[in-house]
């Protein structure tokens, strides 16, 4: 029946493990903002977007990357993967949470397991040779708890989506059964990019956005130290 | 048709020079710095060709040795044409010690039925600076020609000392993944890059302010200033001109340019935020 | 792979479902405030207590015969079910927590789904012959989903437990890292109870935990209104 | 042995009445109401054996027919004897409209090795009133046979005309769940449950502060009040003796009786709340 590794799974994608949320809400807050998401229709198109054209690029395709060299026990490939995203993320904020999560994961299961691969990741971190992205060590993790790559995968993109409109709720704000409607509208589509994401060339890893990054990299600036100096 | 260029920028006497120069058709190079009055490198690649034609596949490759300081310009916009196959573009930039590159090319247009992949690598030393830029637009826009073109993908890598420290993977497919769509073109028909990027001491922070205030100008364009992981930031724009975004980031460039961090490192001016603001 | 009811399974059980926490929090608060429960130690003891001598004959039992009712499409033995809920649930704050997260369960599913047996459900709620408990709601969805009654199960033990860990890390309160390392350890017991509640015997289901009722008790007549008049 | 024990009571000229009674060895049944001054009827279970046996049956059955109020007692504390097979206990009890049934049994006292199996059904129709209650204690605790019995299962349930409105499924294993951890008996050595419920119209909410005033003075207990879906509450309570557990339900027991609310709804007095708390 294969469930030996769904409490492992629930636990590595749970929405509420203590990491903070994965989020691309910086973005979306400038969105809201400028009044181009502002109902439950533009948060499903704003959702839709940025599943299909980012996060199956990006993130999820990092995901089965290190699943599948931490299958292969390539601790060099895992560095070079995270060093990988740490070039792909240039909004600062977005690549600064991704870290902040990631650090955070790593330091909650760590606490329980001892995997040499691990081990040498976070050694790396700690030499500043990597960085520590999410997504990286969610893959990691997904192999290391015997997480087949295409459930890892499916769970990775649901908890993406449930933090989406978790914050298209708040910050829109929508209606909670609207949010919930989103959701579940959203199956098909995580089954759909969970098997892309699988099937992705190399070459089309880390694809750019450039209207999401620019509106992340403006809710930071307005933000930022710069201009409150 | 396979075309080559290579180019040596050198530094001798405190000056930079053009060392040594190599180029197959459609290629020329043309020194352009005779009116400067600072002892950096100014080329031009020039091209007896409109653009890029079937399975045409060009092969630059740029080094700059110690101390080198070279701005290398474009002629004009890089047009991509009708193909079946596709054309490419393999670029190769080193950086040795201490040396700075900067190039602000013109547009590239890609027409309808285009096919291109680009990639552009660059290898940084320490105490190098660098700043590159690249813009994409939707096609000949005033024949209403507007995301006709098959694919255009262009991949730019910075390696800082063997460490990826940059990567840029632009990817359009219009008819797959329409450029309208939220996160992406939303609805602007140009797109452009900007990355600059130092590996001095010196924080290329300084410039942050200055580059928001320069590009806030502009009219009608959406864009973001970020800070990179290491020393340098990337300004994305979306804007309907090709023209404009080129005088941008050509404005960033001049702001840039004559401020090198590397020099002044050694320079009797040790004020970090003012240093360029005072001059521009 | 089996993937294709693992998005349903994690909407299902997600902690972050609008429709407030699986919880027992009121019996924990009673502890907390005599100082039975107070660390890491303890509250490990709580949760384990709570899942193994409780949730096991109570609940989760529950989400199981109305799964297996589901699937019989016995809309009537469903309609038993819940009211034996009612009839199980002495404490009065517990009842009424189960039917609110009941109902608001079904009302986002419901949305989104049509199935007769719900229909049928929804209608004895309506017409006050069933209440509408999360257990019932979730064993039918369950089953309506095609997820696996096993991992079925395992999901809502998994959602009760990281429900209890959120609880004991805010009321006692314990650090993050130590409500995760309680969650770990806890996986083996999941996977434990979830076999046993498949082969749980018909006249063991109920069984009272008195001193987890009188403690529940003992928080809704602190607050009750009776008092506050 | 299988035991047997039938009782039928029935209502005639105002007064409730003993109209059937049927028992086997060890059974008796004595009417203990005759010095009692209200028209209710109050029956005593009496035994000729100290307690249950290895393979002993029970099967009890009660019926009250319209309007009858029966108060049943028990004799002595329930001894449950070392066993093998075990020992089970079935009592049905059937409430016709407008009747009154209150049992407060002594406690049961499961000695080393008793296997207990009990299964009590109660059938309500409207405008009835029922208190019932069960204490369980760990064995002979004062000669230090403390929670040595293999096991120990009650379950009641109370049906309104065919629905299930409360079930209570009590099981102890103390070789295979320690009763002293946290959820079960939590160290203490008694538990006692005691329900109220009525089908009529007027609210069981009443009673509730005058109960929790009343078992609040018992010293070292634990214990538990709260209202049922239906009209009535369910008060469980943990302790370290059967006398005072089994007192404090008697008090309770006494504290509800003689305010029938069935028997008020005709009465004079039409308020709700000060009722009770007067006349106690």
């Amino acid at each position: 029946m294969g469930s030996h590794y769904l409490s492992s799974l629930l636990h590595l994608s749970d929405p509420t493990l203590p990491i903070g949320g994965f989020s691309h809400s910086n973005g979306l807050e400038s969105y809201v903002q400028q009044g181009t998401v502002h109902d439950a229709v533009s948060a499903d198109n704003f959702i839709r977007s940025m599943l299909r054209n980012n996060i199956k690029y990006n993130d999820a395709a990092f995901v089965r990357l290190a699943y599948e060299a931490a299958a292969c026990q390539d601790v060099a490939e895992i560095i070079q993967l995270d060093q990988e995203c740490t070039a792909l993320k240039s909004p600062k904020e977005i690549r600064q949470a991704s870290i902040k999560l990631g650090v955070r994961l790593l330091k909650i299961f760590n606490r329980q397991t001892e995997h040499q691969l691990v081990q040498h990741y976070d050694t790396a971190i700690f030499e500043k040779e990597a960085a520590g992205h999410y997504c990286i060590a969610f893959g990691l993790y997904a192999f290391l708890m015997d997480i087949p790559a295409k459930e890892a995968l499916l769970a990775f993109y649901y908890n993406a989506a449930v933090g989406m409109v978790t914050n298209c709720v708040k910050l829109i704000p929508l209606g909670q059964l609207d949010g919930q409607a989103i959701l579940f509208r959203l199956h098909p589509l995580l089954q759909q990019l969970t098997e892309e994401t699988l099937e992705l060339k190399r070459e089309l890893v880390g694809v750019c956005n450039i209207g999401f990054d620019i509106h992340c990299m403006q809710h930071e600036h307005l933000y930022s130290r710069l201009y409150m100096s | 048709m396979i075309s080559q260029l290579t180019i040596i920028a050198g530094f001798r006497e405190e000056k930079s020079y053009l060392k040594d120069a190599y180029f197959t058709r459609p290629f020329r190079l043309a020194n352009v710095g005779q009116y400067k009055t600072d002892e950096a490198l100014y080329l031009m690649v020039m091209s007896s060709s409109p653009g890029l034609l079937d399975k045409d596949q060009y092969d630059i490759s740029i080094k700059l040795e110690v101390s080198t300081r070279l701005q290398l310009q474009s002629q004009a916009y890089q047009r991509l044409y009708n193909m079946q196959t596709g054309a490419t573009q393999k670029m190769m930039i080193a950086l040795e010690a201490g040396s700075s590159f900067s190039y602000v090319p013109h547009p590239v247009v890609p027409h309808q039925n285009s096919k291109f992949k680009g990639h552009t690598v660059i290898y940084l030393q320490q105490n190098c600076e660098l700043l590159l830029s690249e813009i994409i637009t939707c096609g000949r826009k005033h024949s209403g020609e507007i995301f006709r073109f098959t694919s255009f993908q262009n991949l730019t890598e910075i390696y800082y000392e063997q460490k990826l420290v940059f990567k840029d993977n632009v990817l359009l497919q219009p008819q797959q993944a329409p450029p309208g769509t939220i996160g992406q073109w939303e609805g602007y028909t140009h797109q452009g890059t900007l990355v600059y990027l130092n590996t001095g001491e010196r924080p290329a922070q300084v410039y942050l302010d200055k580059v928001q205030q320069l590009v806030k100008e502009e009219n009608g364009v959406s864009f973001g200033l970020s800070e990179m992981a290491v020393n340098g930031f990337v300004l994305r724009i979306l804007g309907n001109g090709g023209e404009q975004l080129f005088n941008c980031f050509k404005r960033v460039q001049e702001a840039l340019w004559p401020n090198n961090l590397l020099l002044k490192a050694n320079g009797p001016a040790k004020s970090k935020a003012p240093l360029l603001i005072q001059q521009v």
